[in-house]
């Protein structure tokens, strides 16, 4: 008859323990310097070895290149569509030059499906802000989803 | 010997020796109680060699580098389990044979230290309950089922993998039915263990199965047209 | 404050006005302790669970309960089209009137004047109490979907299976104090053994607060609104304001019963030095801290074995009370 | 003339509060007692053995974290182990050490959710938010390891993908210490409670023999007093370097199999804690080939999952795609014996019997 006394005391003494809640929006979580969020891109390290599209299992990744004048590629294009991206981390491992890394930014919801079509825009500016180098809202308007 | 390779997968003969150990082609010591088979050379086109398994062999360095190395390496003792499965599969093939006939089984060889027994349709119920409830095999675990469509040798074949814990190993039957509209025996009667995975191969391979309790469609709607795993199903996206 | 002093006078339009009136003032402080009863449950269970509970509407997460009334009142309130209209709207209605009737019989305190000190007051409370199956079963039939006809035949089942132990432990607080009115049960607490009637009428209470945790249908009896099996029970296709009454009726029925075990178990508003109110506050919220903590420890039990319990195990323990503390009332 | 009632057609699902994801099961009820159930799958059905047929093995890989989402860590060691297997490739030492503390912390973690929510199941709603404090902490010690919180495709052919970052071999070490304590937290707050034990004493019971004929694996085959689990009898991996004993129940009720669970976590933290001990230093990526072709054949190889044998059957060409994928999900296979179990019983023990088959519809429908 006793044993559901026992389960009260255990619950009664719960009522000291420590609280866990994170006070999400207001305390952000702090994720290890591996986390696998969104994509940052360094477009002046990229070769277009195309290795990190024919690696995505989903194959979100799109890019194109062109020789400039110095003879060597250089990349144009770079959209990954993060309605597919199952941020599993694959491309950063092949790309030879570390050009795509992940950053720890993860909050992804849009109003419209445009929006998650990130182009080479976005991402540079991404990597500039997770690198510390530019704040959040400073040139915002040079990049945004694909107009 | 040598036109086997160049054959895509002819597979009235077992095409590939079992697995040894290693991957490289030294012709096999022992003579195979079939032809003796002897591996002249990898798959020439994408010949590429994968490591021995002792790293101390010499790997190629890029895979597209047709593999011109064929070090002759030293002569590799075959490797106990695959014997020990050699004689698992004569026995098991011995017990068949002398209760259903040798009519009874299409193929037989060691795939990866598993004996593998192609059993024809007719005899394919009678055998599973011979394999079930002879007292010298008692395979009564029904591990996995299986269906694969091998398309350019038109069937679909049924594998499946039974374990008896008194011989603590595991054999695998096959059986083979017609690509388009073909239909097998079903064992569910035997094993229930196997419904669904008969239900889902008839749902996803479109192969038939006789005598099962209630074969409907199991992952997809009733009313799907096509059956998705078959290697010609166009996808409408 | 002649105003409210209406008893001793004729009936006439004054009167009516100001009974009226008493009423409301009675309604409205009920809303404001059934509001905080349901913020001090969700705190009291977050707590428990190693978490803060509402903290966000209002400084401390006052003004979360006010903003989820206010959320029930302005969204749509849907009636199932193939659903029994009239029945459909009148079913949390017949649910809720008789939770908030029967505290018209608790004393609050010593010199509370809304108490109508009937005669009959324990029957009034069993009597009344009896109506929300009508109105819970009603909701279960009338909306039409299985899961609340399913939620709804088990609180019928539930209810009147543990309304029986209940009027029982009650019988004998009655026996003891030889009377029905709650203020002389009250009385009748203080003088000779000079004890509440916890300590002589200690299995009576265990047998009440058992039953009284089924009535109320909360866990470990939750049977009719388990939200794990049965999605919601009768109040599935229930939404906005119809959906308020019913948690309305069940909130204020566990400020009612645990009013009703201060009164007849704890002494009501007896106690030293502090005013009578303030003790009947403290043993009331002790009372809803218990539910509260039952609620947040105990898994459900099945329905067939609530019945069992109720018929096999309570009701004969009732009885054996009811008949020793006969036996004992006729030797002291 | 008995009163002639009707029978009540219901659909428990696909979208339900207890049925571990989109599982419907169509119940015909008599009042509250079932006479028949059917449950219906393929609401998941995201047809990763279509899509595996032209992904390269190491594509493979975070699908198959997608298969039974709670132990995504066991899902990639049964495909890696499984081309190992078949290319006969070497594993350095320290990532077989990674590998086995990662698959039973998984296997902790997704015995702690399997507690929590069946708990959740019964009413209590205590014991769902302590078990996922713990499991957070496991899941950060994931996410520190490799970024990721659910689905990890930590692990590669050949070894694993990352070295454990500096103080992750003490954390995990405290953790272990930390969890043993805790454990006799919840049995004292749930099992000894008279309650939860007439729901779950006695229920939805079946003896070895039916469990091998319907092909159960795992707690379910082990609950009913049959000693049967992959890591012992089967060695894959470096498990027979450890010493840990297989959880064996009585009479395979539902109370068998919550205790399984639960002896299985105390289990795999001494597993957890002599790998922490034994892991030796060293690379923790063995030589493979650029692009991996599995050499012609067929191979299957099977781990333990949470749920019980999950096998992966590969035919292969000598191609760097396999020819043909099948995973052997425990929860498909387990689910069969259902309808046997569900006829006759109430409502409430639907909910506690499909509570303790324990069952991930991520693995069912895959």
């Amino acid at each position: 008859m006793f044993g559901f006394l026992k389960g009260l005391k255990v619950t009664f003494k719960q009522l000291a323990h420590k609280k866990i809640t994170l006070q999400y929006p207001d305390v952000m979580p702090d994720f290890g310097e591996r986390f696998r969020g969104v994509h940052k891109f360094y477009p002046e390290k990229c070769i277009v070895c195309n290795q990190c599209a024919r690696v995505c299992p989903t194959s979100c990744i799109s890019l194109s290149g062109s020789k400039r004048e110095d003879k060597k590629l250089h990349i144009d294009t770079y959209d990954i569509n993060f309605e597919i991206c199952i941020l599993c981390d694959l491309c950063t491992e092949v790309c030879p030059t570390e050009a795509i890394q992940m950053s720890d930014k993860f909050e992804l919801a849009t109003y419209n499906r445009v929006d998650l079509y990130k182009n080479i825009y976005w991402l540079d500016e991404n990597a500039r802000v997770s690198d510390g180098l530019l704040k959040k809202g400073e040139t915002e308007e040079q990049s945004g989803g694909v107009k | 010997m040598s036109e086997e390779n160049k054959a895509p997968e002819e597979t009235v003969k077992p095409e590939e020796p079992a697995k040894t150990e290693t991957q490289s082609e030294a012709p096999k010591a022992e003579a195979k109680p079939e032809a003796p088979k002897a591996d002249a050379a990898p798959e020439a086109p994408k010949a590429e060699a994968t490591p021995e398994a002792k790293p101390a062999a010499p790997k190629p360095a890029a895979a597209a580098k047709p593999a011109a190395e064929k070090a002759p390496e030293p002569e590799k003792e075959p490797d106990p389990r695959l014997i020990e499965a050699q004689q698992r599969l004569e026995t098991i093939k011995g017990k068949i044979a002398t209760k259903f006939g040798d009519a009874a089984i299409e193929e037989a060889d060691v795939k990866k230290i598993t004996p593998t027994l192609v059993i024809k349709p007719e005899y394919w119920v009678d055998t599973v309950e011979y394999v079930k409830t002879d007292p010298s095999l008692l395979f009564f675990y029904p591990e996995a089922m299986a269906g694969t469509d091998y398309k350019d040798k038109g069937y679909i074949e049924v594998f499946t993998l039974l374990h008896s814990f008194e011989l603590d190993y595991d054999i695998a039957l096959k059986v083979r039915g017609a690509r388009d509209n073909g239909s097998v025996p079903s064992i569910t009667p035997i094993f229930s263990g196997f419904n669904w995975e008969e239900r889902e191969i008839y749902d996803l391979l479109g192969l038939r199965f006789e005598g099962h309790p209630d074969l409907r469609r199991i992952m997809l709607e009733e009313e799907w047209q096509g059956h998705p795993l078959r290697k010609d199903y166009v996808v409408m996206d | 404050m002649e105003m409210f002093t209406w008893l001793d006078k004729p009936m006439s339009g004054m009167t009516f006005l100001n009974m009226a009136l008493g009423a409301v003032i009675v309604l409205g402080f009920i809303l404001g302790v059934v509001t905080y009863t349901i913020y001090f449950e969700r705190k009291v269970i977050g707590w428990m669970q190693w978490r803060i509970g509402p903290n966000r509407v209002g400084p401390l997460g006052l003004f979360q309960t006010i903003a989820d009334v206010l959320k029930l009142l302005i969204k749509e309130d849907i009636v199932p089209a193939k659903a029994d209209r009239t029945m459909f709207l009148i079913a949390p209605i017949i649910a809720f009137f008789p939770s908030f009737m029967v505290l018209a019989v608790i004393p609050f305190s010593a010199t509370h004047i809304f108490t109508a000190a009937s005669n009959v007051g324990v029957i009034y409370y069993i009597a009344l109490s009896a109506l929300t199956i009508i109105g819970v079963v009603l909701g279960g039939w009338a909306s039409n979907n299985k899961y609340a006809l399913i939620g709804g035949m088990r609180s019928a089942a539930q209810m009147i299976s543990y309304e029986v132990p209940l009027a029982m432990s009650l019988l004998a607080v009655v026996l003891m104090s030889g009377s029905m009115n709650l203020v002389e049960i009250v009385e009748a607490q203080k003088n000779f053994p000079y004890v509440w009637y916890i300590v002589p009428q200690f299995f009576g209470f265990i047998i009440f607060i058992i039953s009284a945790t089924a009535e109320l249908n909360r866990t470990p009896f939750d049977l009719p609104e388990a939200e794990s099996e049965l999605v919601a029970g009768y109040f599935t296709e229930y939404s906005g304001f119809r959906f308020a009454f019913y948690m309305l009726a069940e909130y204020v029925y566990v400020f009612a019963m645990s009013a009703l075990a201060t009164t007849m178990y704890f002494g009501g508003w007896e106690g030293p030095f502090l005013p009578g109110w303030l003790w009947f506050a403290i043993k009331v919220s002790a009372f809803i801290f218990f539910f509260f903590w039952v609620r947040a420890t105990m898994p459900r039990i099945r329905t067939d074995q609530l019945l069992s319990f109720s018929w096999k195990v309570l009701i004969p323990l009732a009885l054996l009370n009811l008949v020793a503390t006969a036996v004992v009332m006729t030797l002291v | 003339m008995a009163i002639r009632t009707e029978e009540l057609l219901m659909n428990i699902g696909p979208q339900h509060p207890s049925t571990h994801g989109v599982l419907r099961v169509v119940v015909k009820v008599d009042g509250e007692i079932i006479v028949d159930a059917e449950p219906v799958v393929g609401y998941l059905h995201r047809g990763t053995e279509k899509l595996a047929e032209d992904l390269q093995y190491t594509q493979i890989i975070p699908y198959t974290d997608r298969l039974d989402y709670l132990a995504s860590m066991i899902n990639n060691h049964a495909i890696v182990g499984a081309v190992e297997k078949a290319m006969d490739l070497e594993v350095p030492e320290r990532a077989e050490h990674l590998r086995v503390i990662v698959a039973e912390l998984q296997r902790i973690a997704s015995h702690l959710v399997f507690f929590g929510t069946y708990l959740l199941d019964l009413g209590a709603m205590s014991p769902f938010l302590y078990v996922f404090a713990e499991r957070e902490k496991i899941i950060d010690l994931f996410n520190r390891l490799c970024g990721a919180r659910l689905t990890f495709n930590y692990m590669r052919v050949g070894g694993v993908k990352w070295d454990t970052p500096e103080g992750w071999v003490e954390e995990a070490k405290q953790f272990v210490q930390h969890l043993k304590k805790q454990m006799d937290m919840y049995h004292e707050l749930v099992t000894g409670n008279e309650i939860f034990l007439n729901r779950v004493k006695g229920i939805g019971k079946f003896d070895t023999e039916t469990a091998i004929n319907f092909a159960m694996s795992g707690i379910n085959l082990r609950s009913t007093g049959f000693n049967w689990d992959l890591r012992k009898n089967k060695p894959y991996s470096i498990y027979d370097r450890f010493d840990f004993d297989v959880v064996v129940g009585e009479n395979g009720d539902c109370y068998d199999r919550y205790m399984c669970h639960l002896k299985e976590i105390e289990q795999s933290l001494r597993i957890v804690e002599q790998a922490l001990d034994q892991i030796p230093e060293g690379p923790v990526m063995g030589k493979v080939p650029k692009i991996l072709r599995v050499p012609a054949g067929e191979y299957y190889s099977a781990v333990e999952g949470a749920r019980g044998e999950l096998g992966v059957y590969i035919v292969s060409e000598g191609k760097d795609k396999p020819y043909r994928l099948k995973f052997r999900r425990p929860s498909f296979v387990n689910l069969q014996l259902l309808p046997k179990l569900l006829v006759g019983q109430s409502m409430s023990n639907l909910i506690a019997i499909l509570g303790a088959v324990d069952i991930v519809l991520g693995e069912v429908d895959a």
